[in-house]
């Protein structure tokens, strides 16, 4: 008659541990995912060099000893340069996407509750979503120009029907959950039903989401920078520092590799990460 | 029966859900006739069953006496006040005296949400009490549902579905409310459970006096719990009368098809029965017969039947049947 | 006489991430030819995974059969071929399901659903597999079943998808028919004409069925004789009128006593057990009802009472008790 | 049946409508004079308020706004303000050459992307699956860009089999069909494998079995019709997909379509250009959706035409 004990370790640990035993391969993402952040957060000690230093001499180094991954055309250090592009990318998956979140959700989430705005904004957001993620971001950029600034606003505005849609879907399935009824024959008014009874339960699919995005936010910050429509050199960031690789392929293809590889591992440690957390969060994919 | 006092009036209340249809500008192409015109009274202190096959509007009648919808048209008089029309502040503070019990014990708890947050809920919205005097009550509540007091700080899915369905039980009486909607509270619970559940409801209605509106689709259940008993066929109600009364004198051939199909756990009886077997299914309720609805299921069917719809009729004090053959 | 089917000790469990669930822990019955066997019990009690077990129709993994023998026709099926099981499963034995909502396949006409059986199993050509299809759709009464051939599934109501899965079940004439929960997810009405039918069909072929449900009801109506199951363990075992006239394992009779009932008086108050049911997280080594039963003694914690003859003919129950006179069972 | 593509067709028309306007009223957003681009940065006043006339841009935004939908209308998008040439016929001739290549990826990428996730999907639980998963994953994480430059590196740099540039054989095709296809088929391949995974867990298809199926049969007959409903959708969004990959995989094979032809119009300005091509873009989007519908309409009988 007693309902599941509750352990008295750290709840949160013991999810940890009992999750990294579930998904070993998302959690070798999850690893790779805070190495970068870490890295991201604390560049200026964990690079070697400074990024933006030229040195002609040591143009085009291979990778040994003094610069373990090479320099580039201009003698710059490049792990240092990748350290400091990791912060880059970072700040503007971050940001961009976090913008993305809140007025996504907040349209998502009111489209659905009020049933006469349905309509109106998530016929907007289908419309938007049919695009790809790059000619939006691309329009954006032809509008208001390049730089960090405007690429933030492009990507944004890129994952704000994201957003809005996984909101919409949660929200209406909430919705017909009774316990939103039960709340409304308390008396409940809209306000208190929506942050406290619908938010909390849509939240875990939108981290899921959020996890998901912040890759393809890394990519298509890398994407438009690699067509010069992004971060613009000198500051260091992956897509720029592939942008003038092909050139001295032959001499260093280091310099096509290793931004490249950053990316991938980011990504790939961002998707997997993801992926083994929907899964874990989704109770019809349990027993998968 | 007519001294008692009369806690809810239901007075031809009707309901169709419009069907929208098109992709970009909707437009109503029809409408679900879910219910369409259904009246009874509620007695203080009663229990009234409301009985018929999935899609017949019992649960909607009972979520539109509850207002989490308006309904089309019609009257829910409660406490001597129309709700249909109150306004919304109104029907807030009215919420305190009308309360609901869901079927699925696993979608009617928050699972965000501590089991004494959800009980004492109600008494935060309507600001009574304070902050000890809702823990006190909390506990109280949950002993009284047969939990542990100290289950309060914890989720439901730490909880069975027996255990859940107390946990709904004991939010809907923190208020004390003068009339409980269960809208089929046990159809979900394993055999074993539904009995402890029922007879954990027949005591709180001693204690606590309450009116309960015990919708089901399970007639033996019905018949244990219920003082009188209401028959709803698509949209309508087909009979009325005291459970015992229904009983013994079923009228309505659709009552009787609907009894004679119930099986009984006894081989003896269950050897000699002679079952009416329905033809077909319920017709759908966008397009439902004209006049009577059972008609194009009924054994006793008439040319009448087709062209005017039956009345409700008192035959013998306190039964009621809308049939033209009785 | 000789058994059409008789399983001995089945044990089936299946891998969750909280661990291993012990569904069936030594399950052994038989079916005679031409014979309604009724098996009774509450949700997880393994009912449905003792039969799906017994057809290998169980998803491995993440679930396992680790013992018994199920003979049919004298042979193990859980020890035959692929193919060898491929000729039984939908010829000889077939099954029907509780929710006829998702047992038809959604994008394949009716037709060819029901007259799949007689394409694999008989290797009719497609015009004759149609024509037997609507002599059967025939037979479970539906309405002008030949221009209904053609149609899909979302076409037709819960009850009349029901009758397509059964008709589909019948195709072949099997000898035995295996029926989970079939009207459980129906309307009442709809529940009568489905058990009617498949009544009188019994009659018309004389196929043995056997019918699981947690509706004491259902059976009593229908079978020759009733199993019930706790807990992954058959716990009781009569013919129909014995068990319901003299339960004798006290989960049967408490759950006898917990059940309204239209037939007599309304008594007060229904009686209930306490409790609820186990989750089978281990094999049990002690007999699964013990937390909840009245008359638990000592002996009921630490050992599993064997399912064993009591008096009458074929009445078997599964307890150190007898609930009757309150004295241990030797 | 008809009726309803005829009814889609027409709902098609106030999307692109509205893509259009939308369009237009963003780039009036736009900070700058485009007389000043159009006449050049030296231009005098004088020329530059000639030039303005021309455009229309005197006349009060509603009236360029309505002469834009009436030269829409009559497929006129405008002239560019880099090389004064015709918008249509820049498109007219580079258009082709992006649909085949997304063509040609797309019809690949399912083909692949379905064989490797129905194998992934009946082998699950294996070593074979856990495999197929990572690649997968890795498919979806690479980005494109690396991925055509490496391919441009080892293959044409080192090895030298196959040309860097151009759209003139069909060895040009292999690279960039690559590098467009490898995030498809990864998620055709996820998208196949969690449907046939959803699907072989229902009821109908135990019951398939039950009837005493052959496990292809089952699989042919039951699973797959079922599962890949969803899949065509997926397929018909990677087209769409393909267009935008385009952007990347055109840049960097210098390969003559509208990808590239947007990114330089992009970085010199050209308005009337960008404006262009997102037309352009914008309707062949929305009509593979329409596409993706009624094949999807056709293939799945619980949706009624009506």
């Amino acid at each position: 008659m007693s309902a599941k004990r509750v352990n008295k370790t750290p709840a949160a640990i013991l999810e940890i541990i009992n999750f990294a035993k579930s998904f070993p391969l998302a959690t070798i993402g999850g690893i790779i995912v805070l190495a970068f952040v870490l890295v991201a957060v604390f560049a200026p000690y964990v690079a070697p060099q400074d990024p933006n230093k030229m040195n002609l001499e040591n143009a085009l180094e291979s990778p040994g000893p003094e610069f373990l991954l090479g320099t580039d055309y201009s003698g710059r250090d490049m792990l240092s340069r990748l350290i400091y592009g990791a912060r880059v990318s970072l700040f503007i998956s971050l940001t961009s996407v976090i913008l993305g979140v809140v007025v996504g959700v907040v349209l998502g989430v009111v489209a659905a509750w009020f049933r006469h705005l349905q309509t109106p904004i998530m016929r907007l957001m289908d419309i938007m979503l049919s695009f790809p993620s790059i000619i939006v971001a691309l329009t954006i950029i032809a509008i208001l120009g390049s730089g960090i600034q405007n690429l933030i606003i492009a990507i944004a505005v890129y994952n704000i029907p994201v957003f809005a849609r996984i909101a919409y879907g949660q929200t209406l399935s909430v919705k017909n959950f009774t316990y939103i009824e039960a709340v409304i024959t308390l008396g409940a008014r809209d306000g208190r039903i929506l942050l406290r009874h619908i938010l909390p339960n849509i939240i875990a699919p939108v981290i899921v989401q959020f996890t998901l995005v912040i890759p393809r936010a890394i990519m298509l910050t890398a994407g438009l920078s690699f067509l010069g429509l992004g971060v613009m050199p000198p500051t260091a960031e992956w897509g720029n520092m592939l942008q003038n690789s092909l050139r001295w392929a032959s001499q260093g293809p280091h310099l096509v590799i290793f931004p490249g590889l950053a990316l991938l591992l980011v990504v790939f440690g961002f998707n997997t990460f993801g992926d083994g957390l929907r899964v874990s969060l989704d109770p019809r994919m349990r027993n998968r | 029966m007519s001294e008692q006092e009369v806690l809810l009036i239901l007075k031809d209340l009707v309901k169709h859900f419009p069907i929208r249809q098109g992709i970009i500008f909707k437009r109503e192409t029809g409408a679900v006739h879910a219910v369409d015109g259904v009246s009874f009274d509620i007695y203080k202190g009663e229990t009234l069953g409301l009985v018929g096959e999935s899609g017949c509007g019992k649960s909607t009648t009972g979520r539109a006496i509850m207002r989490l919808f308006k309904p089309t048209s019609g009257q829910i008089v409660f406490d001597g006040v129309n709700l249909v029309d109150l306004p919304t502040e109104e029907m807030r503070k009215t919420r305190k005296n009308l309360q609901m019990i869901f079927q699925d014990p696993y979608a009617c708890l928050n699972p965000r949400m501590t089991v004494g947050n959800m009980i004492g809920e109600a008494m935060v919205i309507h600001r009574v009490g304070g902050r000890n005097e809702i823990r006190d009550r909390v506990t109280d509540l949950l002993q009284k549902v047969g939990l542990d007091p100290a289950f309060s700080n914890r989720y439901p899915h730490e909880f069975s579905g027996g255990q859940r369905q107390r946990i709904g039980i004991a939010r809907a009486l923190a208020l004390e409310p003068k009339l409980i909607v269960c809208d089929e509270p046990i159809s979900a619970l394993d055999v074993s459970i539904q009995a402890q559940v029922v007879n954990l409801l027949e005591d709180l209605q001693e204690d606590f006096g309450l009116t309960y509106l015990f919708i089901a689709h399970d007639l033996s259940m019905v018949h244990h719990i219920a003082d009188r008993v209401a028959v709803m066929y698509l949209g309508v109600i087909v009979e009325i009368a005291d459970c015992t009364e229904l009983w013994d004198h079923p009228l309505h051939p659709y009552t009787l098809a609907l009894m004679s199909a119930v099986p009984i756990p006894n081989p003896r009886l269950e050897e000699k029965r002679k079952r009416i077997i329905l033809e077909g299914d319920v017709p759908s309720p966008i397009n439902p017969p004209s006049g009577c609805r059972f008609r194009t299921r009924c054994n006793l069917v008439q040319d009448v039947c087709a062209e005017e719809k039956p009345e409700m009729r008192e035959m013998t004090p306190g039964h009621f049947v809308a049939c033209h053959m009785v | 006489m000789g058994d059409l089917l008789s399983v001995h000790d089945l044990e089936t469990r299946f891998r969750t991430r909280e661990g291993i669930v012990h569904a069936v822990n030594g399950v052994s019955f038989q079916l005679k030819k031409g014979e309604t066997l009724g098996i009774v019990g509450e949700s997880g009690c393994g009912k449905s995974v003792s039969v799906l077990s017994m057809l290998r129709l169980i998803p491995t993994p993440p679930g396992r059969i680790v013992a018994g023998r199920v003979m049919y026709q004298g042979k193990d099926m859980l020890k035959m071929t692929d193919d060898g099981i491929r000729h039984i499963r939908g010829s000889k034995i077939s099954m029907v399901f509780q929710d006829p909502m998702t047992s038809l396949n959604p994008v394949m006409k009716i037709g060819q659903q029901v007259s799949e059986p007689l394409v694999v199993h008989e290797g009719l050509g497609r015009k004759q597999a149609f024509d037997r299809a609507a002599e059967i759709l025939e037979l479970v009464k539906i309405p002008n079943a030949k221009d209904r051939l053609n149609d899909y599934p979302h076409q037709f109501s819960g009850g009349m998808r029901q009758r397509v899965v059964i008709a589909m079940g019948l195709i072949c004439n099997p000898q035995i028919l295996i029926a989970d929960e079939p009207t459980t997810a129906l309307d009442v009405t709809i529940q009568a004409q489905i058990t009617e039918l498949i009544k009188k069909i019994r009659d018309e072929l004389g196929m043995a069925i056997i019918w699981i449900t947690h509706d004491l009801g259902v059976v009593a109506g229908l079978a020759d004789r009733v199993v019930v199951m706790y807990g992954g363990l058959i716990i009781e075992e009569a013919p129909t009128k014995m068990l319901y006239d003299n339960p004798s394992h006290p989960y049967t009779i408490g759950l006898m006593e917990s059940l309204p009932r239209m037939d007599k008086t309304r008594a007060r108050r229904l009686t209930s057990i306490e409790g609820i049911p186990p989750v089978l997280m281990e094999n049990p080594r002690y007999c699964p009802f013990a937390p909840r039963c009245k008359f638990v003694v000592s002996r009921c914690r630490h050992e599993r009472p064997q399912l064993l003859p009591i008096g009458e003919d074929g009445h078997h129950v599964a307890c150190w008790l007898d609930p009757h006179t309150g004295r241990e069972n030797e | 049946m008809r009726q309803y593509i005829i009814r889609r067709l027409l709902q098609v028309l106030p999307i692109v409508f509205l893509v259009a306007t939308t369009v237009f009223f963003l780039f009036k957003l736009i900070p700058g004079d485009p007389a000043t681009v159009f006449a050049g940065e030296q231009a005098s006043p004088a020329t530059i308020a000639r030039v303005r006339e021309r455009l229309g841009l005197d006349q009060p935004v509603i009236v360029q706004y309505w002469r834009y939908l009436q030269r829409l209308v009559k497929g006129d998008l405008g002239t560019s303000f880099i090389n004064g040439m015709e918008v249509i016929d820049l498109v007219k001739a580079r258009f082709p050459n992006t649909i085949r290549l997304a063509f040609i990826s797309t019809i690949l990428s399912a083909f692949f992307g379905v064989s490797i996730g129905m194998i992934s999907a009946l082998k699950r639980e294996t070593i074979v699956d856990y495999l197929l998963t990572v690649v997968a994953l890795l498919g979806i994480s690479i980005p494109i860009f690396w991925l055509g430059l490496m391919l441009i590196y080892v293959l044409s740099v080192q090895l030298s089999i196959l040309p860097i540039a151009g759209a003139s054989s069909w060895k040009n095709y292999i690279m960039p069909v690559c590098t467009l296809s490898a995030v498809s088929v990864a998620s055709i391949l996820r998208i196949t494998r969690s449907s046939i995974l959803e699907v072989i867990s229902e009821d109908f298809v135990r019951l398939a079995r039950a009837k005493g199926l052959k496990e292809t049969r089952v699989v042919f007959r039951h699973v797959l019709p079922n599962a890949l409903i969803p899949v065509v959708t997926v397929v018909g969004l990677q087209f769409g997909y393909m267009l935008g990959g385009s952007i990347i995989t055109e840049t960097i094979f210098s390969w003559p379509g509208m990808g590239r032809m947007l990114v330089v119009a992009v970085n010199q300005r050209d308005v009337m250009v960008v404006q262009g091509v997102l037309i352009v873009f914008a309707t062949s989007f929305v009509l593979v959706n329409l596409i993706v519908d009624i094949v999807y309409a056709l293939i799945d009988p619980k949706i009624s035409y009506s």
